[in-house]
């Protein structure tokens, strides 16, 4: 037994574990896949304010992708989805980090609502922003509410902290 | 096979609880590295004071000065009795090593606790801003250091009180000091610093 | 000695990249011909040092027979007094020689370092507000006067002649302004605003790249300093001033609401429309530019439209949405977009 | 050649001496006695062996990047997929490779150079090296389950940040670099108290050998340039796992100060790699041109020097961030003090093989070729030092050529002549010369055929850690060249393993001291006993092997039956008491693994940092139970 066994060994372990969802880096959406999961939500029975069908459920190919939830969280300011719903709390727009959702708050619900608007301000996006894009976004909505795997979502954003279990009603400091 | 000169030994005595012996170097090289650790936050420290306009930032109680100014008297009383308790290592008096090196880990439990509650009482905390995340810093690594070094003290008395103990638990107890010495001494600049500095230099509202 | 000759051959190799538009030893602007002179300054003393220090290593082998051999090296493994005290006289004095040698490259740099830093009448110069995304350049030309604020896109033009200020700042991720034809590097970092003056002495295009590693597509971020003389400049500005005209034919007037309806009008803006997004680059010139993506394509209608169908096969990892633009809207959109002159 | 210097007592009982020694020195059996050893010459063959190992990863790395930039457009290799080699790549050999590597070789050479038995703390010795293993397997599995860094090896924030990488990639980084230090730092704290304490009786600091000089100034460099990267790499760390704001501008934060506290230690890393080398390169010179270095002061000098200097110039990794002038002026003329250190040394060196008796070894082979290379890089690094200069060719293969020329040149070959000149010593025979000078040159023309273009390249423009160049550009012919030099490269370390392979079955069986050298691991046997020497010997002068035998003298009186060494005082190097030194133990591979579980869980979650500090007090618990006998018996 020499050391150069020793290590060949350990990294072999180290190679059956084999690569993890979290790290997936899904560079150029496949077209057909937009497709797919396009058709799969817009025939789903889910009507706007309708009720919730959770055997309806399509699951989001960007599920607990580190990459993707942070493209979702690009998108989100972008799209100016951080002019209603802020940076999660709500301010025209009622609030993203919640349990209780008027339209639903799984997967499929929230891309409903992405794609097909709602009632009180909710434009309708179905069409004009590609659906790879919807899924990421809403990956990270979900993330704000705790339902992506802590290790996929980032520590904080290179932004003011929001986080308000920090502290109440404060501001930053100046920088020169 | 030629006859050589040689050099006998044989009468140096087989250990030594002094800084001759090689264990209270290398524990100066572990407490320089801590050492240069803190400076280096110390440094970042001023670093991002100076760029900023107002400290501490909006929002962040300036730390409280009474608890932490009561614990240094617990923290230096802490001193002698370390102090003492690697002379009688030296001497092998293992009464005195008992009897110091409790009443080191009394006062060094006491400042502990005092430690404990200031912290608590701060109202920001490491995800709040540039100061939660230094001022945590600091107290996590110093207060990792020091509970660290409580539990070899412990761990020391321990073995000195169920006479389980040679040379290398005497040398221990002396070069237990050394860190001792050490966790006191880096923590009077950074006191200053993160509860006197942001008063000092307070900058108008 | 072959050494040498391969130096030799490396000067060459350097001066002969004359007329290239990305090369540091190819200056065409005040600084850069200022480095330009000391790096060649430098070129020539440390190669000399470099064949100096060679000759005398090799020599070591060459002279291994002769005269200290009659020293009685091996009692002692050590050479005679006189011969150390000679090594010790010879080694001081090189030493000292260092000294003086590094004294010289010291200043010349630190007067060099000076005189690049200060340019005439700065108080007419230019100033270009320059933002660095992933991974593209905008570029806005500051001006007193709001409505001649002009916002661009990984090409600017320069006049000849008139200092440039770079105000360096970024969006996301720390890049760096490049220009090697002009001046040196300044980087571009969040939450600061670091500035760099450039001049161009002669017309041309000049080609720059983001030098600091900025992720994915670092490769790919480019852009154009296109120098020309004033006048020519200002017609270039005036009409760049100008929002994008409506277009006249059906195809065109097509592609503009294809254009409008699309995802595009979530990122870009072209002015006179009401497109105004500021996430993509400025389209409201895109026609006159030399290149797609951040210089990654030349821009021709073709390339254009493999940009549209499928951007993350021209340039993985990028931030431009892969959009079903279906084919009969293909067209009238490429022809709008590169109608935009 | 071979000379036998065991000059020993000729008393009676001796064989009876020698048995206790072996019994009190064996290595225990079986795969747990295997992971237990706490001698210095396994543990420093353990760091050189898997070092190498990771040489030869890195190397792969690399000629994977040369094929991907061979060729204008090449789409070999994915935007992402290159990010992630030349990241990996960096890392590896800076922090898995070239430090280790200098740090085992010496961790085996400084007792046997010292005349002791063994390290000053043997356990301690242990778990520096299960921890720098820990850290390589950690960072590798993040490479295979395609969590590779991605973020270049110095990680910039905010690109490095929390926004800006997502996922675990930068986070498996930071934390192999705290393994990696946390190894370092162990070796440097022990060679130090070895150096100091352990030395042979009559080795005062005047005849210290050069290369335990070298080790002294690099443990100290690490002592104080490891705790910048570990705090630098917590800053990002907690930044991207805890949500902290270390380098986050809109909490008051700031990515620059990350930029100042990684390059404080980021330079002195260079010479923590180098200097070592240095020792390399003056005992091969003395061994092979037959005479002692010149001017042993002004070495000493020098070498202290730079590791002084080495902590003030780490500005000139920064001058494109515009810095206030007289700085940048500061920091250029620091930059250049280094290269009078350095200029002193090689002409001591050239001073003494011009009065030596040269024997033209692989070893001195490598030896020239050192100054060649480095002397070249030491040049171009003066052209980085000026800010105007550097301002152009700051970022672009121009750097990349440079830092390849001082590592490779300045660091690698003096390691493989090291090699050549003491595995010998380590394996009790010669590796082949004629093989070796081939390797040699082959390593010599790829290396300059793959480095040397990179210099045109960076002054035309080309930036560094681009994953492609478009056709225009007139970088293909450069590039392709240098594809060519790395496959040769590649070629030369080929020959070095075969050479190894070869020579550890029926190369010549060497004698103790194969090249008549001067320094006192010559008087062990080769390879040496587990406890290095049967009499301890005395230092007689710098060069003691080189005295007549009348001059020498060994030590007595030491206990064979435990391990025991001698202590001397700092300055004299008189003996001053006797010291046991710990046997075999598992403990330190437990505690090892208690650390790296709190690492490597505080990535994913961070409270594994109090599980593996848990863990741990009870590792080191078991690490210092006392055992019996508790009074030792003078």
């Amino acid at each position: 037994m020499n050391p150069r066994i020793a290590s060949a060994l350990l990294c072999g372990v180290v190679v059956l574990l084999g690569s993890c969802q979290r790290e997936k880096r899904d560079i150029r959406p496949a077209p057909t896949r937009l497709a797919i999961y396009g058709d799969a939500a817009r025939e789903s029975t889910l009507r706007p304010g309708g009720p919730v069908q959770p055997e309806q459920i399509v699951t989001n190919p960007y599920n607990h992708s580190a990459y993707d939830i942070s493209e979702g969280q690009r998108l989100y300011n972008w799209y100016n989805c951080s002019g209603c719903h802020a940076n999660g709390g709500g301010g025209i727009g009622p609030p993203l980090i919640k349990k209780d959702w008027i339209y639903g708050g799984q997967p499929a619900n929230l891309f409903d609502t992405i794609v097909k608007g709602r009632p009180n301000g909710m434009p309708s996006w179905g069409g004009r922003i590609p659906e790879y894009q919807i899924w990421q976004i809403i990956a990270y909505v979900r993330s704000l509410n705790g339902e992506q795997p802590a290790s996929a979502t980032a520590g904080r954003a290179d932004t003011i902290e929001t986080n308000s279990q920090n502290l109440v009603n404060r501001t930053s400091g100046v920088t020169k | 096979m030629t006859a050589a000169k040689t050099l006998d030994v044989a009468q140096l005595p087989p250990y030594d609880v002094s800084s001759q012996s090689p264990l209270w170097w290398g524990q100066v090289c572990l407490a320089i590295i801590e050492g240069t650790m803190f400076s280096i936050l110390l440094a970042c420290y001023f670093y991002v004071r100076l760029r900023m306009d107002v400290w501490p930032p909006p929002g962040d109680q300036f730390p409280h000065l009474l608890i932490p100014t009561l614990g240094l008297i617990p923290l230096l009383l802490s001193v002698p009795p370390a102090y003492y308790a690697s002379q009688a290592a030296k001497k092998n008096d293992r009464g005195g090593m008992i009897r110091n090196l409790a009443l080191n880990l009394l006062f060094g439990l006491i400042y502990f606790v005092l430690r404990v509650v200031e912290w608590h009482s701060l109202n920001f905390n490491w995800k709040a801003d540039i100061q939660g995340s230094l001022v945590w810093a600091f107290l996590g690594l110093h207060t990792f250091d020091y509970v660290g070094d409580l539990g070899f003290t412990l761990v020391l008395l321990v073995l000195v009180l169920t006479g389980r103990y040679g040379e290398k638990q005497r040398l221990g107890v002396h070069v237990d000091t050394v860190v001792w010495y050490f966790l006191v001494a880096v923590w009077i600049p950074i006191y200053i610093v993160i509860y006197w500095g942001p008063r000092l230099v307070e900058t108008p509202r | 000695m072959s050494r040498v000759a391969f130096l030799v051959l490396c000067a060459c190799a350097l001066t002969s990249c004359a007329g290239h538009q990305q090369s540091a030893v190819d200056p065409a602007g005040v600084q850069a011909d200022r480095i330009a002179h000391l790096w060649w300054f430098f070129f020539c003393v440390l190669i000399a040092i470099f064949l100096a220090v060679m000759a005398f290593t090799l020599w070591t082998l060459t002279r291994r027979h002769r005269g200290i051999e009659q020293e009685p090296l091996e009692s002692k493994h050590k050479p005679s007094e006189a011969t150390e005290s000679r090594l010790t006289r010879t080694v001081s004095g090189l030493v000292i020689a260092t000294v003086l040698v590094l004294l010289v490259l010291l200043v010349s740099s630190i007067t060099t370092g000076k005189n690049i830093s200060e340019l005439r009448d700065k108080q007419h110069g230019l100033i270009i507000e320059t933002t660095g995304n992933q991974w593209w350049w905008q570029f806005r030309y500051l001006n007193d006067d709001s409505n001649e604020i002009l916002i661009t896109a990984n090409e600017i033009h320069i006049p000849v002649g008139r200092p440039v200020m770079i105000r360096g700042m970024s969006q996301d991720v720390i890049h760096s302004f490049w220009v090697p034809n002009l001046h040196g590097k300044r980087d571009l970092i969040p939450s600061r605003i670091t500035e760099e003056w450039i001049e161009a002495d002669h017309p041309g295009a000049y080609r720059g790249q983001c030098a600091e590693y900025c992720g994915l597509q670092h490769a790919h971020m480019v852009f154009w300093v296109i120098a020309e003389p004033p006048e020519k400049f200002k017609h270039w500005f005036d009409s760049q001033l100008q929002p994008a005209a409506t277009p006249t034919d059906p195809d065109k007037l097509r592609g503009q609401q294809v254009f409008l309806k699309n995802a595009c009008v979530f990122c870009h803006a072209i002015r006179g429309t009401t497109a105004a997004a500021q996430n993509g680059p400025d389209l409201t010139h895109f026609g006159s530019r030399r290149t797609i993506a951040a210089g990654t394509l030349p821009n021709t209608p073709g390339n254009l439209g493999g940009w549209i169908v499928d951007p993350q096969n021209v340039k993985p990892g990028n931030h431009m949405a892969t959009i079903a633009v279906n084919s009969e809207d293909l067209q009238p959109l490429i022809d709008y977009l590169e109608s935009l002159k | 050649m071979n000379r036998s210097d065991h000059v020993t007592p000729t008393t009676g009982g001796e064989a009876r001496e020698l048995r206790l020694l072996e019994q009190a020195w064996r290595h225990p059996r079986g795969i747990f006695g295997w992971l237990s050893y706490t001698t210095h010459q396994a543990i420093g063959l353990r760091y050189i062996v898997t070092a190498f190992i990771f040489l030869l990863v890195g190397g792969i790395e690399a000629l994977l990047m040369r094929i991907q930039l061979a060729v204008p457009n090449n789409t070999f290799l994915s935007p992402d997929r290159y990010n992630e080699i030349f990241t990996t790549h960096g890392t590896t050999m800076m922090f898995l490779f070239a430090v280790p590597v200098m740090e085992g070789m010496g961790i085996y050479l400084v007792p046997l150079m010292l005349g002791t038995r063994n390290v000053a703390f043997p356990r301690l010795n242990a778990f520096g090296y299960w921890m720098y293993l820990c850290g390589c397997i950690f960072l590798y599995w993040g490479v295979f389950t395609n969590a590779a860094p991605d973020a270049g090896w110095f990680a910039y924030p905010p690109l490095a940040g929390p926004q800006f990488d997502p996922g675990k990639r930068v986070d498996f980084w930071a934390q192999m670099i705290t393994f990696t230090e946390v190894s370092a730092m162990c070796v440097a704290a022990e060679l130090i108290a070895t150096i100091f304490k352990m030395r042979a009786p009559g080795m005062t600091l005047n005849r210290i050998p050069l290369f335990c000089w070298s080790m002294l100034v690099q443990s100290f460099m690490v002592i104080f340039a490891m705790p910048s990267i570990m705090i630098a790499s917590s800053f990002l760390l907690s930044d991207r796992t805890l949500g902290t704001h270390y380098v986050n501008p809109a909490e008051g934060g700031d990515p620059l100060l990350y930029q100042h506290v990684f390059w404080f230690f980021g330079h002195p890393e260079v010479y923590i790699i180098f200097i070592p080398a240095l020792g390399f390169v003056s005992h091969i010179i003395s061994a092979h041109s037959r005479r002692a270095v010149f001017g042993y002061p002004a070495m000493v000098l020098s070498v202290v020097a730079t590791g002084f200097i080495g902590f003030g110039l780490w500005v000139h990794h920064m001058f494109a961030t515009g810095l206030p002038q007289i700085g940048e002026a500061y920091f250029t003329a620091s930059s250049m003090m280094i290269a009078i250190a350095s200029g002193a040394q090689i002409f001591c060196w050239i001073a003494t093989l011009w009065t030596g008796r040269l024997r033209m070894t692989t070893a001195l082979h490598f030896v020239f070729g050192f100054i060649a290379i480095f002397v070249f890089g030491g040049l171009s690094g003066l052209v980085l030092a000026s800010v105007p200069l550097d301002l152009q060719v700051h970022d672009t293969y121009f750097v990349v050529a440079h830092f390849h020329y001082v590592l490779i040149g300045g660091a690698l070959f003096p390691l493989f002549g090291a090699f050549y000149h003491w595995f010998p010593k380590m394996t009790g025979r010669l590796l082949n010369e004629a093989l070796g000078k081939l390797n040699f040159w082959v390593l010599f023309i790829g290396f300059n055929l793959t480095f040397f273009p990179m210099h045109i390249l960076g002054l035309k423009g080309m930036t560094r850690r681009i994953y492609t160049y478009p056709p225009e550009m007139g970088w293909g012919a450069a590039n392709h060249l240098a594809t060519i030099g790395a496959a040769i490269i590649a070629l030369g370390g080929l020959l070095f393993i075969a050479n190894v392979l070869l020579s550890r079955r029926r190369g010549q069986i060497a004698g103790d001291d194969p090249w008549d050298a001067d320094t006192l691991e010559w008087a062990a046997s080769s390879p040496p006993a587990n406890y290095n020497f049967e009499y301890l010997p005395v230092a007689s002068s710098r060069s003691p092997l080189w005295d007549p035998p009348e001059e020498r003298a060994i030590v007595t009186g030491l206990r064979n039956d435990r391990r025991e060494a001698l202590v001397t005082t700092l300055m004299d190097a008189e003996p001053h008491h006797r010291y046991v030194l710990p046997g075999p133990t598992i403990w330190p591979l437990i505690t090892a693994i208690a650390v790296t579980v709190g690492f490597a869980g505080s990535v994913f979650n961070g409270w594994y940092i109090f599980w593996g500090a848990g863990l741990t007090g009870i590792g080191l618990i078991g690490w210092f139970w006392p055992r019996r006998p508790l009074e030792l018996k003078p």
